[in-house]
C-alpha cells in the first residue's frame, strides 16, 4: 500500500493517542466503565491499525511473535502471581488487602490507607495483567488470520 | 396472551436469536456460516442475561454521585466472561476452518464428507515406525 | 431536547440502513455501515447527556475508533484481497 | 515480603485454589521455559501434575479427617463470593483425576514427541496443562457459573488438543466438537440463568436451600431441563454422542488417553452434583420424573454403546464406543439412586479411568512403535509387545467385568444396586452388555496372541532393537494395570470413600 500516503500519515498520527486511550482505560477501569479487557481490545486495535496501514512486515518487526508468546503468558502469570502473593502474604487467592503487609495492621486511618491503596494496586496489577494478555491474543488472532503465506 | 407477548417481550427475542443461531449451526453446509450461527446463538444467551438484569428505572450500575438505583451488575459482569469465551470460541473455529481449507480445499461440509469418505479409514501416518523397530 | 435529537438520528439511520441492504456495489454497503457507525458514536454521546451520565463519552470515542479501523480493514481487503 | 510461619499456614489452607493455579502457571510458563530447550515442557507438565496429585491427595485426607472444606476465593463470604468446596464427593473425583492426570503425562513423553511437530510442543503442552486445570477447577468450584468458565475453558483446550492430531480428519473431529459442545455449553449456561432468576444466587450451597421452596414454578423446571441437556450432551450420553467416536479416534494419543480417562467423566460428575447437590434427590425422583428417563437412556447407551463396538476395525474407533458404553454406567448407578448403586457409579468413574486410561495408552504405545490402529493389522503382536499387550490384555478382562479385577467391583455394586431397588430387570443389561465387551475384546486378543503375523508387521521386522514400546510409556501402562488388579483385589478404600461420598450425596 505504498501509495496510500493518507492513511499512513493519518495512522501514523492517531495510533500513540489510541494507546494512550487504552492505557487511561485500563487505569480507570475500577472506577468507570472499561478495564483490562477493553484496554487491551483498544491496544490490540491500535496494533491492528499499523498492520493494515503498514503492512506484516513492518509490523512483524515493532511486535514480533516471541514478543506476543511473551506476552501472551507475563499477563496470565501476573494475574496469578498477584494471587500467590496474597497467599504468600497470609490472605486467601486475590484478597488484596493483605498485599499491604504490616502497614495495614491496627487501626487508626495509616492502616486503613494503607489497605486501601493495597485493594487498589491489586486491582491494578490484574487489571494490567488482564489488559497485556487480551491485547497480545488480539495481535496473535490477526496476525495469524491475515497471513496468507503457506507456514503450515 | 396480548401480556405474555408484550410483556415478555425480552424473552420472545433472545428465544427467536437462539433458533436463528440454532438453524444456522444444524442446517447450514459452509463451516463459517455455523460459525456464525454459533454467535448469534450466544449472542441469544447474553441478550437474556443482560435483559433480566434490569430494574425498573435503575441506572447504569457503575457508581455515580447522583445515586439512584442501579440494575443489578452481576448478570453483566457474568457476561462479560461469557462474550471473551464466545470470542475465543469463534477465534478457535476460525483457527480450525484455516486449517481445514488449507488441508482440504473446501470449507464446505458435505464435500468434506465425501472426501473423508474417499479417504477411508487408513492408519495414522508414523514415518518414524519404520526406522525404529 | 436530547431525545428529538436522538431520535432524528435513529430516523437518519433508518435511512442509510436502506442503503446499506439495497446498495447496488459494495462502495455503497461499506459507506453506509460507516456512516451508521458515526451515527451510533453520536447516539452513544447523546445518550450520555440523557442519562447524565459523562462516562458514556469514553465509549463512544472507543466505538468511533473501532469503526474507524473496520472501514479502512474492510477497505484494503477489498483493494488488496488481504489484510497483510 | 516475610515468609514467617503464618506463609505456611495460609499456603496450606489454600491447597483448593494452589490445585488449580499450578497447573495454571505451568501452563503459561511452558511456551516461556521451552525457549531454553525444548523438552523443558515435559519436565514442567510432570512436575506440576505431580504438585496437583499431591496437593489432592492431601485435601482428600484433610475431608475424610475433619469433614467438607470450604475456601473463599479472596475471603469474600460464598453467595458473593465464589466458593471453592471440597466434600468427600469431589474430593475423591479430584485425586483420581489428579493421579490420572500425572500418569498420563509421565507416560507422554516420547509419545508426544514423535506426534506433535517439534516447534508445537511447547504450546500442546500448555494447552495440556490448560485442559488439567480445567477439568480441576470443573470439579472443585463450589459456584455454578465458575463452573461454566472451566466447563469452556476445558472445551477450548480440549479442541486445541484435539486438532494437533496428525490425521486431517482431527480437524474435523475438532470442528465438529466445537459445534457441539459450545451447543451444550451454552444450553447449560442458559439453564444457569434460568436458576438464576429463580433465586438470584449461583452458589451450589445457596442453590440448593433456596430451590426446594420453588420445586414446582415452570423456571426451575426448565431450568433443568436445559442444564440436563447440555450435559448430557457433553458426556456423550447415547443418542448426543456422535461427536465422541472421532474426537477420540483422531486425536493424538495421548490426548485420547487423557480426555477418556478424564473429560467425560469429569461430566458425568458434574451432571450427578447438579443432580444430588444442586437439586435434592426428592426433586429428581419425585418432581421431575428425571431418573426414570436417564434408566431408560443409560440402558439404550449401555446395549448400543457395546453394539456399536462390536463392528468397528479401528481400535481406537472401538475404545471409544466402549466409552459410549461405559458412560451409561456411570449414570444408570445415578439414575438408580439407591446408596449401593450410587457407590458403584462412583467407583466405575476410578475404574473406568484406570481402565480407560490403560488401555488408550496401550494402543498409543502401538501406535509409536508400529503404526498399527486397525484390529487386523495387530495379530501376532503378542510375541512383539509382551509386556504391553499384557496390560491390554488386563484392561480388557477388567472391561468386561472378571472378577479380581477393578471392573467387576462396580459392576457388581451397580448389580446389587439394581435388585436392591427392585429393578431386577437391569441385571440382564449388564450381563448383555459384559458379554458383547467380551466378544469385541476377545476379537482383538485373539488377533493379537492366536494368530500369525501379519504382514504389516513383518515389514517392520528389524534385528537391532527391541519390539517393546520405550521403559517410560511400558511402567506407567503396566502401572496402572496393576492398580486395575489391585483395586480388584484389596477394593475396600476406595470402596470406603465413595460409599461415603454415595451417603453424602443422597442425603443421608
Amino acid at each position: 500500500m505504498s501509495e496510500h500516503i493518507v492513511i499512513k500519515r493519518v495512522s501514523n498520527f492517531i495510533i500513540p493517542f489510541i494507546q494512550l486511550f487504552s492505557l487511561y482505560v485500563i487505569a480507570h477501569g475500577d472506577i468507570s466503565p472499561g478495564g483490562g479487557f477493553q484496554g487491551g481490545v483498544i491496544f490490540g486495535a491500535s496494533i491492528i491499525l499499523y498492520v493494515i496501514a503498514f503492512g506484516m512486515k513492518d509490523g512483524r518487526t515493532r511486535i514480533s511473535e516471541i514478543l506476543t508468546d511473551f506476552m501472551n503468558s507475563i499477563g496470565v502469570l501476573l494475574f496469578a502471581g498477584i494471587g500467590l502473593a496474597c497467599v504468600i502474604m497470609g490472605g486467601a487467592y486475590l484478597e488484596y488487602t493483605k498485599l499491604a503487609g504490616s502497614a495495614g495492621e491496627g487501626h487508626g486511618s495509616h492502616a486503613e490507607h494503607a489497605l486501601h491503596l493495597a485493594g487498589h494496586l491489586g486491582i491494578y496489577g490484574i487489571e494490567i495483567g488482564i489488559g497485556i494478555v487480551v491485547a497480545s491474543v488480539m495481535i496473535t488472532i490477526f496476525f495469524e488470520t491475515a497471513n496468507t503465506q503457506d507456514d503450515d | 396472551m396480548i401480556e405474555i407477548i408484550l410483556g415478555k417481550y425480552n424473552y420472545w427475542i433472545y428465544i427467536a436469536l437462539m433458533m436463528i443461531g440454532f438453524y444456522a449451526m444444524i442446517a447450514k453446509e459452509n463451516l463459517v456460516k455455523k460459525i456464525l450461527g454459533m454467535n448469534i446463538f450466544q449472542t441469544g444467551v447474553i441478550l437474556l442475561y443482560v435483559s433480566i438484569s434490569k430494574v425498573s428505572g435503575g441506572t447504569v450500575p457503575i457508581i455515580w454521585d447522583k445515586g439512584g438505583p442501579y440494575d443489578n451488575p452481576l448478570p453483566h459482569v457474568l457476561m462479560l466472561t461469557a462474550i471473551v469465551v464466545s470470542v475465543s470460541t469463534t477465534a478457535v473455529a476460525l483457527a480450525l476452518i484455516v486449517r481445514i481449507y488449507k488441508s482440504y480445499g473446501t470449507i464446505e461440509d458435505d464435500q468434506i464428507v465425501v472426501i473423508n469418505s474417499h479417504d477411508g479409514d487408513k492408519e495414522i501416518p508414523s514415518e518414524k515406525a519404520s526406522t525404529i523397530i | 431536547m436530547f431525545y428529538w435529537a436522538a431520535i432524528i438520528i435513529i430516523l437518519c439511520a433508518m435511512l442509510v440502513l436502506y442503503r446499506a441492504i439495497k446498495g447496488p456495489i459494495i462502495c455503497d454497503r461499506v459507506l453506509a455501515i460507516n456512516a451508521i457507525g458515526t451515527k451510533a458514536v453520536i447516539l452513544i454521546a447523546l445518550s450520555g447527556y440523557i442519562f447524565e451520565r459523562p462516562h458514556f463519552l469514553d465509549i463512544a470515542l472507543t466505538y468511533a475508533l473501532i469503526n474507524f479501523i473496520a472501514t479502512i480493514a474492510f477497505q484494503k481487503y477489498r483493494e488488496m484481497g488481504r489484510l497483510d | 515480603m516475610s515468609f514467617g510461619p503464618t506463609t505456611f499456614i495460609s499456603a496450606a489452607g489454600s491447597t483448593p485454589v494452589l490445585v488449580i493455579v499450578i497447573p495454571l502457571l505451568a501452563a503459561m510458563l511452558a511456551p516461556i521455559v521451552s525457549r531454553i530447550h525444548r523438552s523443558v515442557g515435559w519436565y514442567l507438565a510432570t512436575t506440576a501434575t505431580f504438585i496437583a496429585f499431591l496437593l489432592s491427595l492431601s485435601l482428600l485426607y484433610t475431608v475424610i479427617d475433619g469433614g467438607t472444606v470450604s475456601y473463599r476465593m479472596g475471603s469474600w463470604a460464598p453467595p458473593m463470593g465464589i466458593e471453592y468446596v471440597v466434600s468427600y464427593f469431589n474430593g475423591f473425583v479430584l485425586a483420581v483425576i489428579a493421579f490420572i492426570s500425572f500418569i498420563i503425562t509421565l507416560y507422554g513423553k516420547k509419545s508426544v514427541e514423535q506426534e506433535i511437530p517439534e516447534q508445537k510442543i511447547p504450546f500442546f503442552y500448555s494447552a495440556y496443562l490448560l485442559f488439567i486445570a480445567g477439568i480441576m477447577g470443573i470439579v472443585i468450584t463450589g459456584d455454578i457459573f465458575n463452573l461454566y468458565v472451566f466447563v469452556e475453558i476445558t472445551a477450548l483446550s480440549g479442541y486445541a488438543l484435539i486438532a494437533m492430531g496428525k490425521d486431517r480428519k482431527a480437524l474435523m473431529a475438532s470442528y465438529n466438537y466445537l459445534i457441539l459442545g459450545t451447543i451444550g455449553a451454552t444450553f447449560l449456561v442458559l439453564g444457569i440463568g434460568y436458576l438464576y432468576i429463580a433465586t438470584g444466587t449461583l452458589n451450589m450451597n445457596d442453590l440448593m436451600q433456596r430451590l426446594p421452596e420453588i420445586y414446582d414454578s415452570t423456571t426451575v423446571i426448565t431450568a433443568f431441563a436445559f442444564i440436563m441437556v447440555g450435559l448430557c450432551l457433553k458426556l456423550a450420553l447415547f443418542p448426543l454422542h456422535i461427536w465422541l467416536p472421532n474426537v477420540y479416534t483422531y486425536s493424538p494419543s495421548i490426548v485420547s488417553a487423557l480426555m477418556a480417562a478424564t473429560s467425560t467423566k469429569v461430566m458425568a460428575f458434574v451432571l450427578l452434583r447438579i443432580m444430588f447437590t444442586v437439586f435434592t434427590p426428592e426433586f429428581v425422583l419425585e418432581v421431575v420424573p428425571v431418573t426414570k428417563i436417564l434408566i431408560v437412556m443409560s440402558c439404550v447407551a449401555i446395549i448400543m454403546g457395546s453394539l456399536i463396538a462390536l463392528g468397528q476395525t479401528n481400535i481406537k474407533r472401538m475404545l471409544a464406543y466402549s466409552s459410549i458404553g461405559q458412560i451409561g454406567y456411570i449414570t444408570l448407578g445415578a439414575a438408580i439412586a439407591t446408596e449401593t448403586a450410587m457407590t458403584g457409579s462412583l467407583i466405575h468413574i476410578l475404574n473406568h479411568a484406570l481402565m480407560k486410561g490403560m488401555l488408550f495408552m496401550v494402543v498409543g504405545a502401538v501406535v509409536y512403535k508400529t503404526g498399527i490402529v486397525n484390529i487386523k493389522d495387530m495379530e501376532g503382536l503378542g510375541k512383539r509387545m509382551p509386556w504391553t499387550m499384557a496390560a491390554f490384555t488386563i484392561g480388557a478382562m477388567s472391561m468386561i467385568g472378571f472378577p479380581f479385577t477393578v471392573g467387576f467391583i462396580s459392576k457388581w455394586y451397580l448389580a446389587t444396586g439394581a435388585i436392591g431397588a427392585g429393578m431386577w430387570y437391569l441385571v440382564p443389561v449388564l450381563l448383555v452388555s459384559s458379554i458383547m465387551t467380551a466378544f469385541y475384546f476377545w476379537r482383538v486378543v485373539e488377533s493379537v496372541y492366536f494368530k500369525g503375523r501379519s504382514a504389516r508387521i513383518d515389514t517392520l521386522k528389524s534385528p537391532h532393537h527391541s519390539d517393546e514400546a520405550p521403559f517410560g510409556m511400558v511402567v506407567t501402562t503396566l502401572f496402572l494395570a496393576g492398580l486395575c488388579i489391585y483395586f480388584g483385589l484389596w477394593a475396600s478404600g476406595p470402596v470406603e470413600v465413595a460409599k461415603n461420598a454415595a451417603a453424602f450425596l443422597l442425603g443421608s
